[in-house]
């Protein structure tokens, strides 16, 4: 039973890909990339990877299909717009050369050492001392904490070039476009009533992630979606990137999380230590002072470049 | 200095690596809440301590005599994330500092908020992105985890290309969404190599790899993907897709930045995946090959260098040319006897001549851009008259030529004559014919543009706008910085390498480099060398002079080709199946 | 044939249509759709390198699962950046291709005379 | 293809997405080892029942609105 579910996984997966790098209209290959980010989840939920799963279908299908959808849309590119003439003739050794690629690499996944080197073990073994109970969580903030605040610095970046790239009249103005909508039209309706529950729900999803899956990606990707649905339906405009609160809310919590390894220092000998007793609270201490600036990081590199000036 | 795995605990003043990191970082952080003009205040407090720490991480190490360890967190490899500092580590570190304090105070007057001409935009962000880079790159060079140096990757990446499109302009835009899907691909590679060594050995430290990796299929594959991917990143040809065009329309500053910082990053991984992580799965075949793409590097690059019209191109050119001079360093590390890398002389010559390009990459790039920006343009063959109006400027792109060319005392002397000499002992003849040949390059374009500045204007002063007195002088000290680096080198280094610039051998050899650059330029450039009128049209003189040119179009041809999209993507994978075959079957054999 | 090893194929297969996308495709955004796709081939292939891990009661190797959660942020952020280059770069020339070269970074115009 | 245009198509999906989502969900409630499983089922269930209404009419809206255009 499991081996058919993940059969016909894998067949719908492989479908879906190849929908979404040969179908001739973009729209529909934004389409199936979103319906292709979801079937992953399912597959990250066979593999016993449930945190991965929320992220897949928050980020690598929710936040980035969105993204892709808007880039489309403003993009309008019609549907037949590739078909140049002089490149046919590099499909042929493109197609060839991508499925020597392919093949080399299942010849490795069979040729895998036979009992396969695991960090499990070393995990189990010191979770107790990390206080938490999930071990993601003790992976991403403990053992290597050093990469998630390498990550929070990654998505800074980004935003860094996406805002650099306004044109100079609308430097420091409000991100993407103004959207409007009917006051009492459905859009509105729901982005009244959906943003409540929502946060409520990003606050579970972030609060259980010290015990279970879960975590401030996946909590911070739903209040970020409860924000950009607000923007959405007209209800509100996104801030001009020069206000100073923003700026410092968008560094503050890489900035706490830096803080809090130098403190680790002082006390348990190390950067990026926690004394023992306070790990837990030290833990979720960084991750609640991260949650806000991953939600607007996040909002705001789906938002894009300041396209408009101090307009009301 | 390899690596010792036994080495899990940190060292007295390990903690400094970790400040070097995030130092950088922390001004970013900084620079982003308080905006505008405080980003470039902020940069600039930034700049004199990274130097600070990077030069108190080199006396710590030099004092012990060990490397730097630290264990973020407390916790041990492979659980945990370690961060290491070699001498290579120290050295790259150092000169990295050195060279951003350069391009900090170079820019200092052209990224100024409070001024009109590049607008607030540009101006508060290069200065992010310059601290960015800055950060990105010490993490490359001091983090011991293959994951961590993923993210390290991207993060450089990502601070590189807005600065490629800082004035956005269409070309520009276009320049830098090359790049940006180009490295893209590079690190997915990268990291799909990684990805397997963790499936083969559970573990991405890199030195638990040292000694835990063997050579078998998972760990050729791996390494392959992972070498292309690298190469991708680092412009390596035919991988330099990106690189022309995106110094072509980029400042001067920016320029620097990424011609010499932003490629030694993926450069540097590259190093310590061949010689730290894997040293004993790489073959013999496989390190020729790689040593054999930098040749073609250097012959393809020089000569379309040579064939530019425009003196940034020319200068982005010759940095396809002499990434080229940085890969030649694997084969001559082989060593047949125990058949794996090792550390010895060739990889010191290939440091050696990454930091010497590094600081006179940036220099070159800063008197490029000064010349344009006191000229308005920077065709090459109307710079009459730039020497006698610009002398510092012109001085240092002479400075900043001769270390390239590898001239007494200059870095890339040394680093010519320790690789050199591992040619010799290795009894690999033909890298010398290399060697020779690219410093011969060198000595072609540089002369090229020497002539036209130093000819006489024919009509009017040619310099329409002054530039800073500031950013000359930055960009002299890093020229010269790039000269004495022999004698700092000294130290650790056997004296025998450096000789008396004067003596019979060493002069002839120096005539011999600059006869045969003068015979390359004059057959290569667009215009003769030697004519009364430079910007006249000349018909093509004689059967050579034809023949040349011809030549001259013909890799300009390759090169474009080779820059196309599908092709570069194609060579790509070339690159990639040619080093898994290359691993495969060199093991075999 | 269990699930690691059935999912390490869809991942190699998953790598190898994103190459041919990434080549061929002419229009930047089925680009950075491909692009997507590698990655989560790679992703894939992490993920069942960590299945095959499992041990002492956890269903699967929690470090590359963690390193994978950092990998699809990091994905992300990639993808927010092409996408917002793209959108710059459509709105200053009006086309969104990839091919055409500046002029003065042509070599061969300027090089008969 | 049974069903020619967008809305009757909508209304096709309704179908499946409302009663068949029901079904799952009432299925999943019955297994549920507890109470407080067993409701947040039921939240979930009305979540999509919320965004799926939500989701159609902004579909139909746009539809009409392109059609009532020349």
């Amino acid at each position: 039973m499991m081996t058919f579910v993940n059969l016909l996984l894998a067949v719908l997966l492989l479908a879906l890909a190849a929908w979404t790098t040969l179908a001739r209209n973009m729209f529909a290959a934004v389409v199936g990339f979103i319906a292709y980010g979801a079937l992953l989840a399912l597959a990250w939920v066979q593999l016993s990877g449930i945190d991965i799963a929320l992220t897949e279908a928050a980020i690598g299908s929710g936040l980035t299909g969105l993204l892709l959808l808007n880039a489309a849309s403003r993009l309008h590119v019609n549907a037949n717009a590739g078909g140049n003439t002089g490149r046919s003739r590099l499909r042929v050794p493109a197609a060839l050369l991508s499925a020597a690629v392919s093949g080399a690499l299942m010849l490795c996944v069979f040729a895998l050492p036979e009992t396969p080197p695991t960090l499990a073990p070393d995990v189990a073994a010191n979770l107790a001392s990390t206080e938490v109970r999930n071990p993601i969580t003790a992976v991403l903030l403990a053992f290597r904490a050093m990469d998630t605040l390498l990550e929070a610095i990654v998505l800074l970046f980004a935003l860094i070039g996406v805002w650099s790239l306004s044109s100079d009249p609308h430097w420091g103005g409000r991100p993407g476009l103004r959207q409007y909508s009917e006051p009492n039209g459905i859009l509105a309706y729901t982005a009244r009533v959906l943003p409540p529950i929502g946060i409520v729900v990003g606050a579970y999803i972030f609060w259980t992630g010290a015990d279970y899956p879960g975590g401030k990606f996946q909590g911070a990707t739903l209040l970020a979606a409860m924000w950009l649905l607000v923007l959405m339906a007209g209800l509100a405009d996104a801030p001009p990137i020069r206000r100073t609160w923003l700026r410092v809310a968008l560094v503050a919590g890489p900035l706490a999380f830096i803080a809090v390894g130098f403190l680790g220092l002082q006390t348990a000998g190390a950067f990026l230590a926690y004394p023992e007793g306070f790990v837990k609270p030290l833990i979720i201490a960084i991750e609640l002072a991260l949650l806000p600036s991953l939600t607007l990081v996040l909002g705001l590199l789906l938002l894009g470049a300041p396209l408009r000036g101090e307009e009301p | 200095m390899p690596p010792v795995p036994e080495q899990a605990v940190t060292s007295a003043g390990g903690l400094l690596l970790v400040i070097a990191v995030l130092l950088p970082f922390v001004g970013v952080l900084i620079g982003i809440a308080l905006r505008g003009v405080h980003a470039r205040r902020v940069a600039l407090c930034t700049l004199p301590l990274g130097l600070a720490i990077a030069i108190a991480i080199a006396v710590t190490v030099l004092q012990s005599g060990a490397q730097l360890t630290y264990l973020l967190g407390g916790w041990a490899p492979p659980l945990g994330v370690a961060l290491r500092a070699d001498m290579a580590a120290v050295v790259m570190l150092v000169v990295v500092a050195v060279v951003v304090c350069g391009i900090g105070i170079y820019a200092c007057d052209d990224f100024n908020p409070a001024r009109e001409s590049p607008g607030p935009r540009a101006s508060s962000t290069f200065w992010l992105l310059l601290l960015a880079v800055w950060g990105s790159l010490n993490l490359v060079f001091v983090s011991g985890d293959l994951f961590t140096l993923y993210v390290a990757l991207e993060l450089l990446t990502f601070a590189g290309v807005p600065l490629v499109c800082l004035d956005g302009r269409g070309d520009t835009l276009r320049a830098a969404l090359r790049y940006l899907l180009f490295a893209l691909l590079g690190s997915l590679l990268y990291l799909l190599g990684a990805v397997l060594l963790y499936g083969a050995y559970g573990t991405l430290d890199i030195a638990l790899l040292r000694a835990a990796s063997v050579p078998e299929p998972v760990t050729w594959a791996a390494l392959a993907l992972a070498t292309t991917g690298l190469l991708a990143k680092t412009a390596l040809f035919p991988l330099h897709i990106w690189l022309p065009p995106a110094h072509a329309g980029a400042p001067a500053a920016a320029s620097a930045v990424l011609s010499a910082l932003v490629i030694k990053g993926s450069w540097f991984l590259l190093i310590r995946l061949w010689f730290d992580a894997l040293p004993g799965v790489v073959t013999f075949s496989a390190a020729q090959v790689l040593g054999a793409l930098g040749a073609i590097a250097i012959v393809v690059g020089s000569v379309v260098a040579l064939r530019q019209a425009r003196l940034k191109l020319l200068v982005a050119y010759s940095t396809v040319a002499q990434i080229g001079y940085l890969f030649l360093m694997f084969p001559l590390a082989f060593d047949a006897g125990s058949n794996m890398l090792v550390h010895d002389a060739a990889l010191t010559g290939g440091i050696l001549q990454g930091i010497s390009h590094a600081t006179a990459k940036a220099s070159m790039f800063m008197a490029a851009g000064l010349i344009s920006a006191a000229l308005g343009h920077d065709r090459i063959a109307d710079l009459a008259g730039v020497a006698r109006a610009m002398p510092i400027t012109v001085l240092t792109f002479a400075v900043a030529g001769i270390a390239l060319m590898g001239i007494v005392p200059s870095g890339a002397y040394l680093a010519k004559k320790l690789l050199l000499e591992s040619a010799a002992d290795s009894g690999q003849w033909w890298w010398t014919l290399v060697l020779q040949g690219g410093a011969a390059f060198t000595a072609g374009y540089v002369v090229l543009v020497l002539v036209n500045v130093l000819r006489r204007p024919g009509g009017a002063h040619p310099v329409i706008k002054r530039v800073p007195a500031v950013s000359e002088y930055a960009a002299l000290a890093l020229a010269v910085c790039s000269l004495l680096l022999a004698l700092a080198a000294l130290g650790p280094l056997p004296a025998h390498l450096i000789s008396n610039p004067l003596a019979a051998g060493e002069l002839l050899a120096t005539l011999l480099v600059l006869l045969g650059g003068v015979l390359l330029a004059q057959g290569l450039s667009l215009h003769p060398l030697f004519a009364a009128a430079p910007a006249a049209t000349m018909p093509a003189s004689g059967l050579l002079r034809r023949s040349a040119g011809a030549t001259g179009v013909m890799f300009a041809r390759i090169d474009l080709l080779a820059r196309g999209w599908t092709v570069a993507c194609i060579s790509l994978l070339v690159v990639a199946l040619l080093f898994g075959g290359l691993l495969f079957f060199g093991a075999r054999g | 044939m269990n699930a690691a090893d059935l999912f390490g194929v869809v991942a190699a297969l998953l790598v190898g249509i994103g190459l041919y996308g990434l080549i061929v495709n002419p229009q930047p955004l089925r680009k950075i759709l491909s692009f997507n796709v590698i990655g989560n081939g790679v992703f894939l292939l992490f993920g069942a390198i960590a299945y095959r891990g499992a041990a002492f009661g956890l269903g699967s190797d929690p470090v590359p699962q963690a390193l994978l959660i950092t990998g699809l942020v990091v994905a992300f952020s990639a993808t927010a950046l092409a996408v917002a280059l793209l959108l710059r770069l459509f709105e200053a020339t009006g086309s969104d291709t990839l091919s055409s070269e500046p002029p003065a970074a042509n070599p061969s115009a300027a090089g008969e005379q | 293809m049974r069903f020619p245009d967008t809305l009757t198509r909508l209304h096709a999906l309704t179908k499946a997405d409302n009663l068949g989502l029901g079904l799952v969900v009432l299925g999943l409630v019955l297994q549920a080892g507890s109470v407080a499983a067993a409701l947040k089922l039921i939240c979930v269930w009305l979540l999509l029942l919320l965004s799926g209404a939500c989701v159609s009419q902004l579909i139909a809206r746009n539809t009409r609105e392109r059609e009532s255009r020349p």
